[in-house]
Parts: structure tokens; sequence; C-alpha cells
């Protein structure tokens, strides 16, 4: 049978690979990306936790996780195209006019 | 707990292979009335009246050569085609078809899950359904296979807006997601119909569905004269057939949606049991999508835009506030 | 039954978002996000959680997913990335010590079995009800704040995106494009 | 459709009706007003019923305006330029070539081969000559250029076949000689418009 435990050690696991991504990628599109993914592992912790306890407050948290999701996408990716145009590039490695 | 999903499988391999088969029927009816009302003939000559031109279509797709392009992302290029047509037969999951009947004794209930949330569940899946289109236009190699992409992402999107704005007002008079609540709310005969209370909803919807289901008005996404087949330009043989049926499952979806929300569903009209008053309704809608396609020009881009985000996102706005108002005085 | 989804909806979530991780192609990153949204929606849909799984669906793959897609097509971002590492071993290092600590926390036995329950679901409502109960109610305050939230977003999207925007191409005379050949390739 | 129709190019004399557009409104007032007019006119409608009524007439009037293709024809314009014919002289039966190359060095699209050699009386023979129709954009310069009316387009534009070389050859496109009799000359292309001595204008001698 499928406890809490179970639910909780999933989200563990997908957030870590959301860190790995943050780590890891360069690109900045896949920074967000890798954003997303732990997002969607708080909403799975949420959303498990909510329904074990018997309380719908986890499922609230997880619903304004989704509207920061989508206000995330609406700014981010408007400074994205920006970026873009200006450099022509998203690696972050390449945005380096604030070092010394 | 067995019989349940025994019961559910066979209803979903029914449901699957007989509304494939209507799409791939829905092809045949639509060139005979667009023939009919350019005055032409359409297919004649492939069994009586044409009516084994669907076969012959359907043994030229499978045995069509299925080539992808050398540039084309293969695997992506490849899944294309089948979430759209999966999209489009799991949104009919929700959707229940007919009335309950009983059959060698045991009471049928034809939808394949019955879950409370139905309506929201059709749009969201209807709404990923625009993958289909958009990674297939991404994966080939092709300007037009791109500019078809962009232009689902943005026709797509924009009329979720609107799909789910126009049909929240009857959600607030119903108090139900389920459409079997929305069917029985109607019970009452045609004075009960939910388009007596809500035309405006209704006609929005409408709109909102043509672009959905990328029907005439609106064909932006692979109108020929334009952006030379859109999305689907590399693609041919049975992956192009997959987006064929997928378009037909959806406009088949839409109109059982707006026949069970608005017209009544399938309750029993005057004479007529509920079973066929709503394939009646389903009928006429998809006639509609014909007829409408033999008669309107289709529009531009930024035309397309300029109806959703300002005219019908705020008529459906106005509609749903004037609904709460209504409803709470 | 539900042991069987929750382990096949696990592995393939997982499965997926290792490859949006690992991918050198946008392409496929973007589409195995995108699938494995589909599946965190089925897991909601086995807890129970039905409205948040269709909000899951709407909102993040047919909206937020979407919109990166569409934004991609802006980055020419169809080919493969090229992107320098590091250390690929430090990265490893960090994320796997990330992966073992959150799991043993969350693993390790939780205090909280005798936590009450704040806002339980009212008895004989539906999920959708019970969510809508709750929302309007316990937390009306932030749900305004979030749609103000949403409302800035969209406002601040449009200015940074939408620049020259109410520059018709189609209505600007030929005489002055050629004129001004050149100009606008910036 | 009889082919007077399609000779009667004098365009104006057909029954053509203007239609009453009124301007395009450019303030957003006129262009709310005309929106509102039209909604209330509900002219959309109007495109359903005509095809409605179309479909009504064409089912149960028997308005059908189908061509059965394969089984029946539409006469083509006599101008209609498609695979090329060779004529012969109708005297003697002669083909009318005289390998001068002009239609190889006109074409645009460069699908015109022609070989010619000198014959026992040393006269100029065409020995190959050939046009590739995957190229041929059926451009009519050849049969302009040609001073001997020798090549023309034909009616011929039925032009599916296994190999991309049928209709290419000399041979393919020369009249037989057994439809010597039956050769017509071509008014289209090439040949001298029917009002030519009207056209003519003396050079003027004296200066």
């Amino acid at each position: 049978m499928i406890g809490l435990t179970h639910y909780l050690v999933l989200s563990a696991i997908l957030f870590s690979i959301g860190v790995v991504g943050v780590i890891r990628r360069k690109n900045l599109l896949m920074l967000f990306f890798a954003t997303e993914i732990m997002l969607n592992a708080a909403n799975v912790a949420f959303a498990a936790i909510s329904s074990y306890y018997n309380d719908l407050s986890g499922q609230m948290f997880a619903f304004f996780i989704v509207a920061i999701a989508a206000s995330e996408v609406a700014v981010g990716l408007g400074l994205l195209i920006l970026l873009y145009k200006k450099y022509g590039t998203l690696d972050l490695d390449h945005y380096t006019m604030l070092k010394g | 707990m067995d019989g349940y999903i025994i019961g559910t499988i066979i209803k979903a391999v029914l449901i699957l292979a007989i509304i494939s088969a209507l799409a791939g029927f829905g092809t045949y009816i639509e060139r005979k009335v667009l023939a009919f009302m350019q005055r032409r003939l359409g297919p004649m000559h492939v069994g009586p009246y044409g009516l084994l031109q669907l076969v012959a279509d359907g043994i030229k797709l499978f045995t069509k050569e299925d080539f992808i392009p050398s540039g084309a992302n293969r695997l992506i290029f490849m899944i294309a085609p089948m979430i759209t047509a999966a999209t489009a037969f799991i949104a009919l999951a929700a959707v229940p078809m007919l009335p309950e009947f009983t059959l060698f004794g045991v009471t049928v209930r034809p939808i394949v899950a019955d879950i409370n949330i139905g309506i929201l569940f059709v749009l969201g899946m209807m709404a990923a359904g625009l993958y289909g289109p958009l990674l297939a236009g991404m994966a080939q190699d092709n300007k037009w296979g791109l500019l078809g992409a962009a232009r689902t992402a943005i026709q797509f999107l924009s009329y979720e807006v609107v799909t789910g704005l126009s049909i929240l007002a009857p959600i607030m008079i119903v108090g139900s997601l389920s459409l079997i609540d929305f069917n029985n709310y109607q019970s009452g005969g045609i004075g009960d119909w939910l388009i007596w209370k809500q035309p405006l909803a209704f006609i929005l919807f409408l709109i909102a569905g043509f672009a959905e289901t990328n029907r005439t008005p609106f064909d932006l996404l692979e109108h020929e004269a334009e952006v030379v087949s859109g999305y689907a330009t590399e693609y041919s043989g049975m992956r192009w057939g997959m987006f064929f049926i997928g378009e037909y499952t959806n406009m088949i979806t839409i109109g059982f949606l707006a026949s069970l929300v608005f017209l009544g569903g399938f309750n029993s009209w005057g004479f007529l049991p509920g079973g066929i008053a709503i394939i009646l309704k389903v009928s006429f809608f998809f006639f509609l999508m014909l007829w409408v396609r033999a008669s309107w020009p289709h529009i531009r881009p930024d035309q397309l835009m300029w109806l959703c985000w300002k005219v019908l996102m705020p008529l459906a706005v106005i509609n749903v506030t004037l609904t709460g108002l209504v409803m709470m005085f | 039954m539900e042991t069987f989804a929750f382990y096949l909806f696990a592995i393939l979530i997982t499965g997926l978002f290792a490859v949006t991780v690992m991918s050198r192609n946008l392409l496929y990153a973007m589409t195995s996000l995108a699938a494995g949204m589909v599946l965190i929606s089925g897991l909601f849909f086995i807890l129970g959680a039905d409205f948040l799984g269709v909000v899951q669906l709407i909102v993040y793959v047919g909206a937020v997913m979407a919109l990166y897609a569409f934004g991609m097509m802006f980055f020419d971002a169809t080919g493969v990335i090229k992107e320098k590492n590091g250390s690929p071993f430090l990265v490893f290092l960090l994320g796997g010590m990330t992966a073992v600590l959150l799991v043993v926390i969350f693993a390790a036995p939780v205090i909280g079995h005798n936590v009450p329950s704040l806002y339980p679901p009212v008895a004989g409502a539906d999920n959708p009800h019970a969510v809508g109960l709750v929302l309007f109610t316990k937390y009306l305050v932030p749900f305004e704040v979030a749609a103000v939230m949403l409302l800035v977003a969209m406002i601040a999207g449009i200015i940074l995106a939408g620049k020259k925007m109410e520059r018709s191409i189609s209505k600007i005379d030929d005489s002055e494009l050629e004129t001004s050949g050149g100009k606008d390739d910036e | 459709m009889s082919l007077e129709q399609f000779k009667n190019r004098n365009v104006g004399t057909q029954n053509y009706r203007m239609l009453d557009l009124e301007p395009t409104p450019e303030t957003g007032w006129g262009r709310f007003k005309r929106v509102a007019k039209r909604a209330v006119k509900l002219e959309l409608f109007t495109g359903l019923k005509v095809t409605f009524r179309e479909m009504i007439k064409a089912l149960f009037g028997g308005e059908m305006h189908t061509v059965k293709y394969p089984f029946e024809k539409l006469p083509i314009s006599p101008r209609y330029r498609a695979i090329h014919e060779m004529k012969r002289l109708l005297e003697s039966g002669h083909y009318r070539c005289i390998g001068c190359g002009l239609c190889e060095k006109i074409c645009i699209s460069d699908c015109i081969r022609m070989d010619t050699r000198y014959d026992e009386n040393q006269r100029k023979e065409v020995s190959e000559y050939t046009i590739n129709f995957g190229r041929c954009i059926f451009c009519g310069y050849c049969a302009e250029v040609c001073p001997e009316l020798a090549i023309v387009h034909g009616g011929r534009y039925e032009t599916a076949s296994e190999q991309r070389a049928s209709y290419a050859l000399f041979e393919d496109m020369l009249t037989p000689l057994d439809k010597l009799a039956e050769q017509k000359e071509y008014p289209g292309f090439g040949w001298i418009s029917p009002d030519a001595d009207e056209k003519i204008k003396k050079t003027p001698l004296a200066y």
C-alpha cells in the first residue's frame, strides 16, 4: 500500500533532479525548465500531505504555486526574449559583463 | 472491481473503434456536403455513391511511403501525430455519449470515466492536444511547419481562454462540473435547455470550438494558401492520417460538449428517445462545421487575435459577471 | 491497482524529468517536461485532488509549457545546445547529496501524526466544491494577491516582449520601406 | 461550355456587375458602426443561406456542374499551350524544321536540345531533337520564335506517363505521315494574327 512516505520520497527525488538541472545547465531556458521541475516536486508533496492529513491547505498552496509558475513564465519569457535579442545567445557564460 | 475494469476496457475499445470509424466516415460526409454546396458530385466512383471512398483512402494512407525528412528530429516527428490522436480520444473518455441502456441484463452507462470534473477534464485534454501540431511543426525541419506551430500556439492558447470563460457561466448555473449533471439539469424538455438562459455563452463556445478544432473560419494552422500545409507539411501516410483522425474526433467532441451543455444532452426530445436526439444534435453540429466551411472565408491571424482578445473575451467576462449578479440577487 | 499506478507514474515521471535535465536538445527537454507534467496530474488524480489535477493539465501543460514552446521559436532552439560543464563530478556530488539529504529527511518518521487538520474537506462535498469553499473563505486574501500578481506579470510580459507592437508592418507605405531599407534590420 | 465563350476575349462586354461597396471606415467609431450594422443585418447568415440554397438546388433540382472528366472533356482554348507539336510541309510531307536552332537559343528553361548535320544534298537535317518536359515551363517562346512555324504548342494536356522521356523525342511530336491531311494550322503562338494586314504599316520610303 502506498503511504505518505512514498509520495514524499518521490517528491524529494524530483526536487533533486531539479537541483541537478539548476547546477548543471548553463542554458537559461534549461534553468527555467529545472525550476519548473522543482515547483512540480513541491506540488506533489503538498498534494500528498493534503490528502493524507485530510487537510485542504496543501492543495491551496499547490494552487498558489501554479499561479506563481504562470506569472514566472510570463515575465521570465519576456526577459529571455529581450536577452536573446540583445546577445544572440542564452548561455549563461556569455553574460559576464559584471565580471571585473 | 474486476467487472468494472473489464467493462471500462470494453467501453474504451468500443469508443476507439466507433469514433475512429466515424472520423473516417466524416471525411466522406465532408467531401459530399462541400461538393453539393459547390454544385459538384463529390466522390462517385468507388462503391455506390462513392461510399467505399473512405476504404480506398484508408488503403492509400496505410500503404503510402512513410518518410521522415533528413533534418527532422526523428523521435519527436514520430510521436507528434500520436499525441494529437491520443489526446482527442482521451478527451472523449469523460463525455457521456448516450443515455443508460440495458443490454443482456446489464445496465450500461456509455461513459468511460464518470469523473466529477468531467467538463474541465475534456477541456484540459483538448488543451494538451495542442502539443501534437506544436511538436510536429517544431520537429520537422521546415519553415512552413514552424510557422504552423507558431500559429498553433497562439490560436489554441488564446481560444482556450474563451472556451473556459464561456462555459463558466453554465457551470455557475448548474453548480457542477460533471456532464451528467448538466444533462440532468436540462431534463425538462426544450424549455429547460441552457441555450435559452445562456445564448451568448453558446455562441461564444461555438466560435471558440471552431477555433479549437481548427475549422474553417479559423483554419490558420494548415491553410494552404499561406503556409503550405502548416504543421502537417512534411507528413504523409498514416502519420498524417492520425492528425486527421484527431481533428475529426475533436469535432465530434465539441459537438457532444455543445449538445450536452447547451442543447439538452441526451434527454428524450418529444417522441424521440434520448440516444437518437443526441446523435441528431451532434450530427447537426458536424454539418454546421461543414456548412460554415463551404460558406465563409477564413480570416487573417491578426483578425483572429483581435476577435479573441478584444471581442470574445470581454463578452465572455461580461457574461460571467452578469450571470453572477443575476444569481446573487 | 493504486500501487501499480503510483509506481508506473513515479518511474515515468522520474525518467522523463531526468531526460529534461540531461538532454542536450531543447526540443527533447521541453517534450519530456510536458509529458512529465501530464503524468504528475495523474498523481493528483490518484491522491483525490481532482481539481488540482485538472488545473495542472490546463495551466501547466496547456499554458505554461506551451508558452515555453512558443518562446523556443524565438531562440532557434531546435538544434543541439553547446554548453561547457566545468566539473560534472561536483554537480553530481552536490545533486546526489541533496537527494540523499532530502530522502532521509522525508523518509524519517515524521513527527506529524497528531497534527490537527486545519481545514478538513467538508463532508459530502466533492473535491471542486470543497476546494472552492476553503479557497474563497480562508484563503481569500492570498487568492486576491495571486490574482494581482498574475495581472502584474501579464503587464510585465506584454511590456517586455511586445515592443513595437502598435506598428503594423502591413500598413507601412512601400515608398517608406524602400527609403528606409536595411534600417529595420538592426 | 462552348468554344465561343472561350474565344470571347472582349473584356467588358460580358455581364459583369459592379458591387456597391462602401469605403472602409477609418475611425474607430466608423468601424464599430459597420460591425454593428453588419451584426444587425445578420450578413454572416446570408452566406450560409446561399450555400444551403445551392445545396438544395444541386441535390433536388439536379443543377450539378460536375464534368466527369475522363469520360467527358471540355474544349480547350485554341491558344492553350500544352505538349509541343512539330509540323510538316503540306505539299511534300517533309518536316518544316530547318534546324536553325533559334528555339534552342531562346528557351528560357534550357530544355530544348537539337543536333543537326548536312545530308547528302547538303541540306541541313535535324538528327536529334529533344525537349525535356521535366524542365519545360510551356512559355511559348520556341513557337513564337520559330521562323518556319515548325514547332507549335498543341492541345495534348494529358501528359501522365511512365517515363519522363515520353513525348520528348522529335518523332513523337512530329505529325504522323498518314495524318498529314488532318494537320491543322496553329492559330496560336507564332501564327500571324487574323488582323495582321491592318497592323502592317507601309515603310516610309521618302525621307
